[in-house]
């Protein structure tokens, strides 16, 4: 049996105190930009990806996600593509793949056939934005018998028993989101989500990825020793929009400097 | 037929809360909330003087004399949620939430909107109860609905064109729940139909069970018996849920109609029941949905702007499975020329979202044996619709009428 | 207080019937099949029943408590008439007036409409009772009033523009009596207002008497007392005659609100008895009257244009000068201003023409302690009003949509 | 004393069969038109005319009388200046000179000084289209103490009883509309104009004035015998509006031959 999503990232972590988790929508721009995306994070020194599915009702995401989403379903993009990216991407980088999206893809193909044909990509696991783990328990339980974790999410505003609930069923590493909100909004950080990932860790052994408005080394700076990962989405797309795969590289480069300098030099 | 005995959220294999994460507190915070209400009997009673004194509640009943007499067959009779206040049932609950909203010390509401009915309720309800309100509605339904959009902002609630997605009522209710995700600490979404996640359901059921509840005293009292059948026009399903619910334990047969569109065959509908090409989805809740090949939620079509809608209650898509209510589909023409008749013979001026139920309910009368009920629910007037109605009439004086005034 | 007791048609020196010869036959039949209606009991118990099964009388009233804290002083409380089918009390006299024109075999009505309202009313009950419908509208305000225009056509009736005069309201009613003169047969002439020859002033103020009845009922039930105030805005004086009919024998001031257009000093108004410009004259009746040093009849201007109408109720033309009803107007910036905050406040749109009625009462609420009630006739719904009101409040993008829609 | 209403038409009656009474409308198209329109009719051996005060709700006249009503009062017409042209009329025409018009005029100026203004032109009467025998009990009497008359209309459409109690009432001549409706519409001149005019004449002893509908020689030659005058109102201001005075003249004479040879060369 390969090794766990838990197992890859605490092997990754015995070399480097905050890993860098990327994030790109499969099929935007488009899929050959996406083997561009995929070149940069591996040249950028990113640990871990989320590849999400697009779906037409992303509520989960804020204004450039859903808009991506949206573009890549206008341009064609079909599920099976999404898998064939996930299984091209395992050639390209070297650390875990998740899937990310929403539970209507999974339901409306079947459980078992989703769960085989990410097994059969090689995925670590998935991220559904809209499958709370009381509704998921099944899925969650099967997809761990076939070595894969169902991730879940954590917010500030859950409650304590809450988070409990969700440390107990969540698998691989705890998905932190920083903030209420959607993706791609601003984010202070701060005390708060200082506070927030130690409520987390005080609950769940799990690595702790945090999202939700990372865009700059100085964050990730902050990070360090607070999460075990940073998860970088919409500041990474604007780039790659603006500057091509070079300039992703770059980016990711600079936050890779931020979590050894603390971000002095961004 | 109890179906909220539960309160699990759950109607057979349909229903739930399919939310993100940050979503739980305040869906957590609402269904206590609500279930605290249900169990007080002094806020049904708040809610039924509320609706008496700021909307004409009860409603009437109207007889149908005029196209009983012309289609021959039986009595049909109108639920005139038209002559509620803002003109029609979406205002019972707004109201509803409204009261819940203050209960729960929130300060601002926002709602999604396709007709623009629920919208136009939500800002009347927020001027009333002096809340913050701001309305997303689908950017085609902007352009469709824009007596609607003028009178919201007058009632002084901010309108958002939403223009991700479809642009419709689908992604205005998207745009609502990422606006929640972030303000709920002082903000009640007000969703304005009995889909969503648990507990909007079993919530806007509850405070739309009034008109069912009315109706069926009403027809006793009045016609001395109860209806053969009842037809509502379905949407998201909560005029239908609001009157079906009065007869849920009777020998009553219920119809829910949904929007034709230009055909069942054409691809250019919102039936996702009748047309049997909806299938098993969710978005935010389990139900029936018009889907892709992949799960992807399609564009739907319908000449009332309320009906068109990618998914429908998971009550009712459990009381579809289990017979309890009839699907059928009424389409653009047949509802056009419903209208026009229900204008004409009886002076009543439907929504075309209610004029599906007129227009199943025409198609079907001569079913039944004269002297048989049919009550028909009248979800909305239709003053709100004149630009769709006038385009779909081609009105040509209409037309050169608006010429005058954009010039002017 | 019986105004009605003589049936004569005098109101001290005002009323009567002066009208052309050929009209005398069918105004006698009507005021016999009029008073042979009054004296039977079961004809009052028939339109009460056909208001609540038609219509949603008893209309509640709501009290105004936003508003009221917002002003200080009275407690401000609405009879809400908007909420009647076809959105005004015009309704009211139309279904009384239909039901003595059925009484009387007539197969056909014709009708003068000001502001459209009694247009839509008169064609709703023609649509209803299955009677032939011809609408003389001034064609000043078909202008102003289109989408009424495209209802009362869809309702089956037709509407004529009328060209002479004025373009407005009277000149409306001039075409109907002109129509009514050869076509008095089988046509029932309904006229919208407590004017025009005897037995109209009595015969719409008995449908209308309706509203104050149930008011004087509904305020002693819920509120525990009698007003203090009673503000109604007056076109003709309809909706003003329905409501203070029920408190004509209380101690209870009653005011008449009428259209101060653009100011008492500016020529510009519809104001007969206020502005001390009006004098007696006959034009079918006799009252007051805006004419000039020959008594020809001036033109009128209000934003609201079922208050622009050159005479007034001589029923009302009586009880101003024996002081039981003051006079005042409520111009019109005060007007939009009063339905802005009306919608702000309370989520409630009055038609231009009741938002007179609102303004006078909020310029005065502070006049009276707190606790003492001021009720307002909201005699109909703003709905209608959507161009004038756009226009009035300059609204951008509703111009843009028009153009978008006249171009499309 | 002058004469009065009734004695000027005996006399003229005692030399003609049948009357000829025009109508203008004051200031329409102008008061130099109105002179010459007056002219016109003395030409055309017309024996009494009526003269409209315009009036800004003229709702006993169909739509060319009340348009010209309202131009009329657009071009400025006062009530003097009706007065005027009456006065003027006076020296024009050698028949009897009949005020047209609506009562609200009258009780603008006060029933005394309009019944004053009226004898001080030399007017033989009145008539108000809108003032029923009942209401203006009050302003005949006055008239009729002063020499002057009221004259009242009867419709087909009236009862027996009412016709007997307006020709009570009535003075000078009874004015017999020949059939429903406003002025400038259609009429059927046959059987039931016939049988109108005898029931008028069954109750009054007044002669009989038949209008509403009189337009061609056909339509006079058919009155003789059957009624004591012929009112000729729209038709006659059409013709001036097409030819002037002289086709105005024209259309009198030929309508007075028609008088005389039954229609028959018109
Ligand atoms: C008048 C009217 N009827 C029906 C509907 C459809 O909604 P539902 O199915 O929830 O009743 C709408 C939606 O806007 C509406 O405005
Ligand atoms: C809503 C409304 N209120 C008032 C009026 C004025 O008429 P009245 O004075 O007869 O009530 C009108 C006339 O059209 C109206 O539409």
């Amino acid at each position: 049996m390969v090794e766990t999503l838990e197992q890859s990232l605490r092997r990754a972590l015995a070399s480097k105190p905050l890993l860098l988790m990327a994030h790109l929508v499969a099929g935007y721009p488009s899929f050959d930009d996406n083997l561009h995306m995929l070149e940069a994070m591996r040249e950028g020194g990113v640990d871990l990806v989320e590849v999400q599915f697009p779906f037409s009702e992303p509520v989960a995401d804020g204004p450039v996600f859903a808009r991506a989403n949206q573009t890549a379903l206008e341009r064609g993009t079909r599920v099976s593509a999404c898998f064939d990216l996930m299984a091209r991407a395992r050639n390209i980088l070297p650390g875990p793949l998740l899937m990310m999206g929403y539970c209507n893809t999974v339901f409306h193909m079947g459980e078992g056939r989703f769960l085989e044909k990410l097994a059969a990509v090689g995925a670590a696991g998935f991220i559904l934005a809209d499958l709370p783990p009381e509704l998921g328990a099944d899925l969650y339980g099967r997809a761990q018998a076939l070595g894969m974790s169902g991730v879940l999410i954590l917010t500030p505003n859950t409650t304590l028993e809450r988070k409990r609930e969700v440390a107990r069923q969540a698998r691989g590493l705890i998905y932190c989101a920083a903030r209420k909100g959607v993706t791609g909004l601003k984010t202070d950080f701060g005390g708060s989500v200082e506070d927030f990932l130690r409520d987390v860790g005080a609950v769940s052994p799990l690595p702790r990825a945090l999202g939700f408005g990372v865009r700059a080394p100085a964050d990730v700076a902050f990070l360090r020793g607070k999460a075990e990962m940073a998860v970088v989405g919409t500041a990474a797309l604007e780039t790659y929009e603006r500057g091509g795969a070079r300039a992703l590289a770059d980016f990711y480069r600079r936050l890779q400097e931020g979590v050894l300098t603390g971000g002095r030099e961004a | 037929m109890n179906l909220f005995s539960s309160r699990s959220g759950r109607y057979g294999p349909y229903g739930g809360a399919y939310i993100p994460e940050v979503l739980h507190s305040c869906i957590a915070e609402l269904t206590a909330a609500f279930y605290a209400a249900k169990d007080d009997p002094a806020f049904w009673a708040e809610y039924v003087t509320l609706m008496a004194r700021y909307s004409c509640r009860p409603t009437p009943i109207t007889p149908l004399d005029n196209i009983s007499r012309h289609l021959g067959g039986a009595r049909l009779l109108a639920k005139r949620e038209d002559l509620n206040h803002t003109g029609s049932h979406k205002l019972n609950n707004v109201m509803g939430q409204g009261l819940l909203a203050l209960r729960m010390g929130k300060k601002r509401v926002i709602a999604e909107t396709g007709a623009g009915q629920h919208g136009v309720a939500t800002a009347t309800m927020a001027a009333r109860f002096g809340l913050r309100c701001k309305i997303y509605m689908g950017e085609e339904d902007v352009q469709r609905q824009r007596p609607n959009v003028f009178w919201m902002e007058r009632l002084g609630a901010e309108v958002e064109p939403v223009r991700l997605g479809s642009r419709t009522l689908k992604d205005a209710i998207n745009e609502c729940l990422r606006d929640w995700s972030h303000s709920m600490d002082d903000t009640h979404y007000v969703l304005g139909t009995v889909c969503g996640p648990h507990p909007f359901p079993e919530m806007v059921s509850y405070f739309q069970s009034i008109v069912g509840q009315e109706a069926r005293t009403q027809l006793l009292e009045l016609e001395g018996g109860l209806p053969q059948r009842v037809y509502a026009c379905v949407g998201g399903g909560s005029n239908a849920m609001g009157i079906f619910q009065g007869f849920l334990d009777d020998p009553v047969e219920l119809v829910g109609v949904e929007a034709g569109g230009k055909g069942l065959k054409s691809g250019r509908h919102a039936s996702r029941i009748a047309s049997g090409e909806g299938s098993v989805g969710v978005a935010g809740y389990r139900s029936y949905f018009l889907q892709d090949a992949d799960g992807q939620m399609v564009d739907t079509h319908s000449v009332a702007a309320g009906l068109d809608y990618v998914g429908v209650s998971p009550i009712l898509a459990y009381l579809a499975d289990s017979g309890r209510v009839r699907f059928t589909a009424a389409e653009d023409g047949e509802v056009i020329e419903a209208l026009k008749l229900t204008m004409r013979l009886e002076g009543l001026i439907p929504a075309l979202e209610s004029a599906h139920a007129f227009a199943a309910a025409y198609r079907e009368a001569r079913q039944l044996k004269s002297g048989e009920r049919v009550l028909i629910s009248m979800s909305g007037r239709g003053d709100k619709d004149i630009f769709t109605v006038a385009e779909a009439l081609g009105d040509a004086s209409w037309l050169e009428y608006l010429k005058r005034k954009a010039g002017g």
